[in-house]
């Protein structure tokens, strides 16, 4: 076990895969010669050569194109799209062709690809470069969605995504690279689709995903010692597939639900899973079921702004104080 | 422009070429006309694109493709398809939505294929599958297999954004792919020249992206057959992609719903006397092939048809548990537990 | 009062604002010579000539880029995506250019622009063409978005959207374009954000829209004949705004909710309204919240297939059995 | 490439107008150098993107825009914006995220506007603001207004599909606008040759467009203001649109983030001697404007710089109720009653 941060995990997850498996390469924007924007891929083009890591033009639809139509052909690629935000330029190569070619050619085309990107704000990046944009890959029927919380996820979510024989949009929060955490140096691999509890409270279940995972946590500390109400955390990992046994298994046991999640309030994954509660688990509800979310408007910038639009800890523990 | 060096001389041609290259325009032309008929008869549903008038483009790629070569194309795919080799049948059963489709019927007309026959899709959206063939020819070279990928689109498919985004990455990456542009002056309805800054909208871009100017005759399959041994030759050896316009022209309508009443009736006129089908045949017979030879072939095609006709016809509806099959590569839809 | 189909409609509320309002044009792909390939806007070219209705390349981008730059500088556009699918080959524009630029400007920039399109399935198109993509639009803030069911609607809400100063995505339901019905000959413009409700059932409520409302109002009646379910049809007309008030007074009344969507499952617009009302209107409810969609794949093309994955009548009227 | 008919003879220009390029050169100077001091005092949040270097480009065709032609720039968009007449302390305001920043903070750095002065707006996701400048000229064009819209952009931004998308309809509708492509070598932190098909990014694909290659010395300011002019002109007077490739070079990093380690020493070196403002303070010297004069201009500069960073760093945060401002036109953030 190492202690790496959640930024360099992203590079020991790809490096894993690239030495096993002679398929997989790596292309995307400013990611070789410079190790990537966000520095996420430093040391791969040294390792693996320019022909397994390489630079692309600002052409986001050749870039996923070209992804989509390597994995057909025999490699195993992962592409990167510089900030989530930017899926909106290749949307169609990504929710028309990727997502549904192997639906459409019943099952004749099979596509293992990674598309990884960096998701979400409070960076200060306003409106363009900060969204969470999980929500739109879920509602795509074809795509896997996985956003990890923390290093060692990173890793092993990562490492599941490449050997993953659908494609996957790998969604990495900003706003945790700099955060650092214990991953194992051995072959790391974690299955994807299942969800991790932490705590067993017995009041309320906070439900939240990658950034607003470390968040939830922080908060069902302080409702515990300062208010004496008792979470659970349940940390989704990935949305697609959802592990909705764990989450049904923690709603029975606590009877409130609260989702946090940083996408615009709109039909979020909170939405989605609030409504999968109040079909399947009705009758397990003891009171509404909350939503935490960013309001629907699209990021500010300034500090102040971004900060209070974004749920916080503070707006996490209020909120289930006040309703529950 | 001038013939570049190396450019098949279509004087060369063996027997065995013509023969193939008459077969494959043969089988196109009925198989699309009894598409057509179906479709009166209220059998085919949903939309479909004929590309009667076209048919050399197809056949000479395809001729000129080696059995793995990869090839893209879009929602006007049958002929593509076809030379490929896919079973007719199949691409007749999938226009008639039946289980035995090439796609079970989950896929429709205008995504026909058969990667068992390199034929890598039809894509339904202009202009995605031109990145998506450079993605295939970026695989080929990695791997060393020598395959090339053949693109085929229309002219209204050069003002969109992928066209540009393709062609750009594959000469910089050097790739093993060669663009085809079928210029049949019409996108659904519109004239290419009214939206189009150029007047050809493929050759004259080609400079954009360091490549030659390449036109050539569509209704010419021996010239079409021509370039385009040359230029997947020349892909195959490591001399990066090609950009080809063929200039041809659709006998009929955009899609079943068009009766192409928008062309003025000269230009259909002097299109329809170039038949590319009745250029070719009279050809063939002042080469000195008999009429027997090519009215045997035209049968045999027609035995085929009715062939894929009949067992097309025959075939239940798919069975409504497809509808949950195949979305993932575990052959399921589930996305949760 | 005349009858018109659904399609008529269209150009009858393009040309009524066009009368009215000089700064009106129309662009898009063979919608002017030809009158668009599903005959929604003949007729305009020649009454309001070749400037103000304008045939457009195969570029999307450029369309929607084109409309928001002349909504910013004194025009007030509609521009046409044919099908709602193709929305993705310019989500860029749409989300992240329309949709944040008058936020991101703190109110600088108006953007009085409409973008229509015809969505949904029903005719055998396949997956690429037969999308209902309503929650992509509702999904991003800054999006108004309108989706009639009738004939009078697609008119008045059509006016009423020009007419607005916001960015309005304007859905047509290519399955309804032949159905017909009395549309006002005279000025008619319907308010964005107000749902109508058919109906006093007091048993169950079920929320349509679009496509959809036909459908589900053939099931009320079924309902009431065959079962003896009161039910009442909310037609929402737009999802954003969202007419809360009048679905909760309606959840209020039944106490049973079933949303029939036509998107697929994940994510859609039935997701948000049940989520809302599991957290608003939670102790007014008598059972589970069901949401009737298409399952969560890419749409089959095969008219069978077709038919058995949009919710039909049938669905609706078994689902409501079965859970009521 | 020769020089065209009727491009402003910089040898005619008047001193107001060679003392206006000055002015508005250092103004960006000087106002890009506070903001990166105010950086390194981690006064500026998020990130933010100097053209220092890049001057001229922004100074020549401010200079040559009529007071109400659109101007759409970049993320590095504080020159183009300043240019224009923007407030210099609701700029550095706006970069350190305060209540009186341009967009009262709501924006940030890679998106300031100031419409009262026709800037409409820095555009952050590459390539996008390409075809809504068209609109703009598009509007200015049926509303007979006789605006001409410049639409600034880097060499990366020639391989994304939106340039080809808006360059095309320009051309097909001859709108009004004149596209800019600042050429500085580089995207981030990738050189532009490394993933181009052609030298020239921009002029080398005017053709496909039907437009002229058109490239000039982006670092002198003279040169800049002539080509913008003719061409600002030649689209007001309904000639159409025009692509103009500017060469020119920043000299630090692409955003805060960077250092710049990329590029060979001696081509930094080549370039940082070719420094715009000082050449042209030298052109003005030996053309006999007076040193003093110039010395004035910066003065005055400076004084303006320092009191937008006083006024700036004297402005509280935003107001949290401005989150939910301004999603619509009535002024508010409501999506349900
Ligand atoms: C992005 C996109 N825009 C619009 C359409 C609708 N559409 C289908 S085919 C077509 C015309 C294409 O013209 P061209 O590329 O010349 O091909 P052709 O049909 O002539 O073979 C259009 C506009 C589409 N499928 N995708
Ligand atoms: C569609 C898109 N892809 C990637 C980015 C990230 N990005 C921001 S600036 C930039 C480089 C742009 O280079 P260029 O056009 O030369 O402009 P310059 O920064 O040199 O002024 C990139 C890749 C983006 N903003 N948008
Ligand atoms: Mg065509
Ligand atoms: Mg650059």
């Amino acid at each position: 076990m190492a202690e790496l941060t959640y930024r360099d995990a992203v590079a020991a997850g790809i490096a894993q895969e690239m030495r096993r498996d002679d398929n997989v390469y790596f292309i995307g924007e400013d990611v070789a010669a410079a190790g990537g924007v966000f520095k996420t891929t430093g040391g791969l083009l040294e390792t693996f050569g320019p022909r397994r890591v390489r630079d692309t033009p600002i052409s986001e639809e050749a870039i996923v194109g070209a992804v989509m139509g390597a994995a057909m052909a025999g490699l195993r690629p992962v592409g990167e799209v510089m900030f989530s935000d930017f899926f909106a330029t290749c949307w169609d190569i990504v929710a028309n062709q990727v997502a549904k070619t192997r639906y459409m050619t019943n099952g004749q085309v099979t596509l293992p690809l990674v598309l990884r990107s960096a998701n979400g704000g409070g960076l200060r990046f306003g409106a363009q470069h900060s969204q969470a944009v999980e929500n739109w890959a879920m509602a795509i029927p074809g795509l896997k969605v996985v956003a990890p919380s923390t290093p060692a996820d990173v890793k092993g979510l990562l490492a599941a995504s490449i050997r993953d024989d659908d494609p996957v949009v790998f969604l990495e929060a900003k706003s945790l690279y700099a955060t650092k955490g214990e991953v194992p140096d051995d072959e790391h691999v974690e299955p994807l689709g299942r969800a991790v509890v932490h705590g067993d409270g017995d009041d309320v279940v906070l439900i939240a995903l990658a950034s607003m995972v470390p968040k939830a946590l922080e908060a069902a500390q302080r409702l515990r010692v300062e208010h004496d109400i008792g979470c659970r955390v349940v940390d989704l990992r990935s949305l697609v597939p959802l592990d909705m046994s764990t989450i049904l298994e923690a709603v029975g046991a606590t009877g409130r639900v609260f989702t946090v999640e940083e996408n615009p309030r709109l039909c979020g994954w909170g939405a989605e899973i609030s409504s999968i509660v109040a079909e399947e688990a009705f009758y397990d509800l003891d009171g509404p079921i909350v939503r935490i979310t960013t309001p629907h408007v699209p990021l500010p910038a300034a500090e102040t702004l971004e900060d209070e639009a974004i749920p916080s800890v503070e707006r996490i523990v209020d909120t289930v104080v006040k309703e529950q | 422009m001038e013939r570049p060096e190396g450019w098949a001389d279509e004087a060369k041609l063996d027997e065995t070429t013509r023969l193939d290259l008459y077969r494959k325009q043969s089988a196109i032309r009925q198989f699309e006309q009894r598409a057509y008929d179906l479709f009166l008869q209220n059998l085919v549903k949903g939309t479909s694109h004929l590309s009667l008038g076209q048919e050399a483009v197809a056949a000479g790629f395809g001729a000129a493709m080696r059995y793995d070569d990869f090839s893209f194309c879009t929602y006007r795919g049958h002929a593509h398809t076809l030379v490929r080799g896919a079973s007719m049948t199949g691409l007749m059963a999938e226009l008639l939505g039946r289980s035995n489709g090439i796609l079970a019927g989950k896929g429709g007309s205008m995504h026909l294929t058969s990667t068992e026959h390199y034929a890598m899709g039809s894509y339904a959206i202009v202009g995605a599958h031109l990145p998506i063939a450079a993605g295939a020819a970026w695989a080929a070279q990695e791997r060393g297999t020598g395959q090339v990928a053949v693109c085929f689109f229309g002219d209204g498919t050069t003002n969109i954004g992928a066209f540009h985004e393709a062609i750009n990455l594959a000469t910089v990456w050097k790739l093993p792919v060669v663009f085809v542009c079928e210029n049949n002056l019409y996108m659904e309805y519109t004239p290419i020249s009214s939206v189009t800054a150029v007047e050809h909208p493929a050759a004259q871009r080609a400079a954009a992206y360091g490549l030659e100017p390449l036109i050539v005759d569509g209704n010419d399959v021996d010239e079409v057959y021509g370039i385009a041994t040359t230029y997947i030759e020349r892909a195959r050896a490591g001399e990066g992609p090609a950009l080809i316009e063929a200039k041809t022209y659709r006998k009929g309508g955009h899609s079943r719903a068009d009766p192409a009443k928008y062309r003025p009736p000269e230009e259909v006129e002097s299109w329809l006397a170039r038949d590319p089908i009745d250029l070719y045949r009279a050809r063939l017979l002042e080469l000195g092939f008999e009429a027997a030879v090519l009215d045997d072939i035209d049968a045999q095609v027609l035995v085929e048809v009715n062939r894929a006709t009949e067992e097309a016809k025959a075939a239940p509806p798919p069975s409504k548990d497809l509808i949950y099959t195949d979305v993932w590569a575990d052959g399921g839809s589930q996305w949760r537990n």
